[in-house]
């Protein structure tokens, strides 16, 4: 029965394998950026909840309240939000590139575009 | 949209598990930023996306199942989620939860440990956010109207 | 004129309380939720609106692509320079104890002022993120 | 001054970046600047092997608290020599930089080009300095973003499909690392590295901290191009501009291999590692094929840019193979292949780098019967390609021949045949460039082609030069590298 007190972090080991299968299956680029958005969020879902606390509240001092939620997680994962939109944003941006260059944003159009260059070079 | 939903979800979570500044950063990332960049680049692209069969994404599938075996066996000797006796709650918190109000005299205890404590992580994320603005420049230019200066100086022979 | 007047009055009307409350979730993090990032993001999210509303070239007149650059350079210099100060002060990088008499002063005076810093260069970079993906199709056109 | 060098090492590159921008419209002053910044933090980074060099060990605790509540930079020979590997390659390439950037960047785009430059600079810096690790994380993070845009300012289109597979194969890493760290953290309460490996011996016997180690192991194996999850890295390479090729090439996996020596040494100790894990035995093997596929793969390239991109997955190869003996010998032996890798294949990405200039491209069949035309150039390719090769007198032989020793040392007697063999095949593809350059008469109808400016060719020859200095004159990097390593098998 103690297992039952993992049961959160599996829920999100079952979303983190959705993102990371969409990042590696998927064909389409844009896709794949939304792939590495879920993989990493659920990353983060992992932290915030090792994080907390039975009966904490928020980490803001209150007068009289003494259990609070772990804040170090929270500040990890504000941190690890900025990195993740910063990657998304230059991600977003090279693909938008690639369609400017090859018309397409699936992979195996693009490799087959470039394998034909290969042959004509 | 579903992005813009699973982000704003996933933004409640947070306020369930009492990181109410991660959440404000979530909705505003994750419904906001990320959303309004996903449908630029939808437009500068295309939205309609090639049908593809599914059969060889084997690989991928048993890539993605020994990976999430790998988690759940790390699972199994993990703390009970929420247990105060877990180590993550013993070494090192504990002085940012007892000692920051007195040490840095601000309440918020996450503004504390972000711009005090680990100072230097918060200027790497303001570093990283500025380079991805000078990568996106780099990538997409500055949007604007105004003509390049004059073509590059020394052409190809 | 675009016929949009709804639009138009209720942007006028939204957009300074959004900037204002990017103002209060900025100096206000000390003692809430909140802080640099979330009031950059919001602030740009102001800019963001005006420009769906009135478009590009008038959002670009008032805040010229340049400036958004140099400020998002601005910020990044901010906080590196609160650092540097309290290396002259005598303390370690970013030790903002140091900055003022009273320990407590000086960290919170640190902090108000790296803060800034953040929610300069995060509103500057997502300003300036926008303006890349929305004139791309006239930058190829250059 | 001299207590906050630690922190000056990261701060003036971070520093410089942003200012950088206030100088978009004079490149050459922009380029000026970031020279100038590149050559103090060489210093700086000069100044800290000296002072760690008799075994001491900086501590900086950011913000005045100290360790494991702040973060803290913390310098022993190890990563100071790292340090130096990095400060002195960006250095070096700066010289290099501004005829080769002016040609390959558009002139209003320049100043964000060295903008990034600083960034990455900075971030591979970062990681090798700090001592924590989720400082780690957003190094990792500010030095590859600077990356993938640097990459994509190649000129072939090709170079944005690189750099976005770059994009996801790098982020899964940082991500599998980040999952590591919150493992770790989970079992210990702490993120400060010392301070882990302090802790972690309480809590090894667990499913949580085994898992930490393959994700680390995983994460970081693919920052660091480790065979088979190089695929990112030859494309990449290709298709960047010469002077990113030149820097990443000789300090970006060079970063990710030291990280991997922290974990596993430093952090979780080579007990762990190799004794309870049997890492030795995952790494050899990998290692082996990785110097051995790829090198056939350089074979048959066309381009020799791409050539020795493979050849760079190879080189990898030897210096994950000296970790997995897991011995003080071959340790030694891979923190000297750091420093003598990164310059000869710097030397060498340089030269081509020159061939780029001047011919626009470095497929074999354009270059044939350049050595008449562009002597100087070739020469210093050709000083290259036998340190690469492992020839006496050169940096790469010193590497083999400590490999060879590590080798025999642990009794692996065929993989000291298999090191010998290996060197052959890298004989063959050096010689399938010397033959087309040195022996093929130049196409009738090719365009004139002259000898690079001197801007190009000073860098090259200094590094060509290095790689032949470093081959006889031994005791400096030697030390470095056999102190790092007796460090390093000591724990934290």
């Amino acid at each position: 029965m103690e297992w039952l007190g993992l049961y959160n972090y599996w829920v999100v080991v079952v979303l983190m394998m959705a993102g990371f299968y969409v990042v590696i299956a998927q064909g389409n680029l844009i896709k794949k950026i939304v792939g590495l958005n879920i993989f990493q969020t659920s990353v983060f879902i992992f932290y915030i909840s090792l994080s907390k606390l039975e009966g904490g509240t928020a980490p803001i001092y209150v007068e009289g309240i003494t259990a609070y939620s772990n804040p170090l997680p929270h500040v990890l994962i504000l941190t690890a939000i900025v990195v993740g939109v910063a990657l998304t944003a230059v991600g977003l941006a090279l693909a938008v590139r690639i369609h400017e260059a090859y018309g397409s944003i699936e992979e195996d159009e693009i490799q087959a575009q470039d394998e034909e260059d290969a042959r004509n070079a | 949209m579903l992005m813009g939903i699973f982000s704003l979800l996933a933004a409640s979570l947070y306020v369930l598990l009492d990181a109410v500044d991660v959440a404000l950063t979530e909705a505003a990332v994750g419904a906001g930023v990320s959303i309004i960049l996903m449908l630029g680049a939808l437009v500068l692209t295309t939205s309609e996306e090639k049908v593809h069969d599914a059969k060889h994404n084997l690989l991928a599938l048993v890539v993605v199942l020994i990976t999430g075996g790998a988690l759940i066996y790390g699972t199994m000797d993990m703390p009970n989620f929420a247990d105060p006796q877990a180590p993550a709650h013993q070494h090192v918190a504990p002085r940012y939860v007892q000692d920051s109000v007195d040490e840095i005299g601000i309440p918020n205890m996450v503004t504390s440990v972000l711009a005090s404590y680990r100072g230097l992580d918060t200027l790497g994320e303001v570093l990283v956010i500025f380079s991805a603005g000078v990568a996106v420049l780099l990538l997409l230019g500055a949007g604007t109207y105004r003509r390049r200066p004059r073509p590059p100086r020394k052409r190809l022979k | 004129m675009s016929p949009h007047i709804v639009l138009r009055v209720g942007a006028k009307v939204l957009i300074p309380v959004i900037l204002l409350f990017a103002l209060y979730i900025q100096f206000h993090g000390e003692y809430s939720p909140g802080g640099g990032f979330q009031a950059g993001i919001i602030f740009a999210a102001a800019i963001v609106l005006y420009t769906l509303i009135f478009g590009l070239d008038a959002v670009q007149r008032a805040v010229p692509p340049v400036a958004v650059h140099l400020l998002s350079a601005v910020g990044a210099l901010l906080y590196i320079g609160v650092g540097v100060w309290a290396m002259f002060a005598g303390g370690n990088f970013l030790e903002y104890k140091v900055l003022a008499a009273d320990p407590h002063t000086g960290e919170t005076a640190g902090i108000i002022l790296i803060e800034l810093g953040v929610g300069i260069t995060v509103a500057a970079v997502v300003i300036s993120l926008f303006y890349s993906f929305a004139g791309r199709t006239r930058e190829q056109e250059n | 001054m001299i207590e906050h060098l630690p922190a000056l090492q990261v701060v003036l590159p971070l520093l410089a970046a942003p200012l950088i921008l206030f100088l978009v419209r004079w490149p050459t002053l922009a380029w000026a600047f970031t020279t100038a910044v590149a050559w103090a933090t060489f210093l700086v980074a000069a100044l800290l092997l000296e002072q760690v060099w008799g075994g001491a060990v900086i501590s900086y605790a950011h913000g005045g608290w100290e360790p494991p509540w702040g973060i803290e930079y913390r310098v022993d020979t190890v990563n100071a020599f790292v340090l130096l590997i990095i400060a002195g390659i960006s250095a070096i390439v700066m010289p290099f930089a501004r005829d080769s950037v002016e040609q390959e960047v558009a002139p209003d785009r320049i100043a964000w080009f060295y903008s990034a430059f600083l960034l990455a600079n900075a971030g591979l810096l970062g990681i090798a300095i700090t001592g924590d690790a989720f400082n780690i994380f957003v190094f990792f993070e500010i030095s590859a973003i600077a990356s993938y845009a640097l990459i994509a300012m190649g000129r072939d289109r090709r170079a944005l499909l690189s750099s976005f597979n770059y994009l996801i194969m790098g982020t899964i890493g940082t991500t599998f690392l980040l999952i590591g760290i919150g493992f770790m953290y989970m079992m210990t309460g702490t993120l400060n590295l010392a301070d882990l490996a302090e802790r972690l011996p309480e809590v090894r016997d667990t499913t949580t901290i085994r898992a930490a180690f393959a994700f680390i192991a995983v994460g970081v194996s693919l920052k660091l191009a480790l065979f088979p999850l190089h695929l990112w890295l030859p494309n990449a390479y290709t298709y960047a501009p010469s002077m990113v090729t030149v820097f990443l090439s000789a300090t970006a996996t060079k970063v990710a291999i030291y990280v991997l020596l922290r974990f596993f040494y430093s952090v979780f100790g080579a007990e762990f590692s190799f004794g309870e894990l049997p890492m030795d035995h995952v790494l050899m093997p990998l290692a082996l094929l990785g110097i051995l596929l790829p090198s056939i793969v350089a074979i048959f390239q066309d381009d020799v840019k791409r050539m020795l991109a493979y050849s760079s997955v190879a080189q990898v190869g030897y210096i994950i193979l000296g970790i997995s003996f897991a011995t003080t010998l071959g340790l030694t032996a891979s923190m000297l292949h750091l420093f003598n890798h990164a310059i000869t294949k710097a030397a060498l990405f340089m030269a081509l780098g020159a061939i780029v200039y001047q011919i626009g491209g470095t497929q074999l069949n354009r270059m044939a019967g350049i050595a008449r035309d562009m002597p100087w150039t070739m020469a210093a390719f050709v000083i290259g390609g036998l340190s690469l090769i492992g020839v006496p007198l050169t940096a790469g032989f010193i590497t083999k021949w400590y490999l060879l020793l590590a080798a025999l040392d642990s009794g692996y007697w065929p993989i000291a045949v298999f090191l010998l063999a290996t060197s052959l095949l890298a004989v063959i593809y050096i010689w399938r460039v010397v033959e087309v350059a040195y022996f093929r008469e130049r196409p009738a109808d090719a365009p004139v082609v002259r000898e690079a400016p001197l801007a190009l060719l000073l860098p090259t020859w200094t590094l060509a030069l290095a790689s032949i200095l470093f081959g006889i004159y031994t005791a400096l990097p030697v030390a470095a590298a056999s102190r790092a390593a007796a460090i390093l098998m000591g724990g934290y």
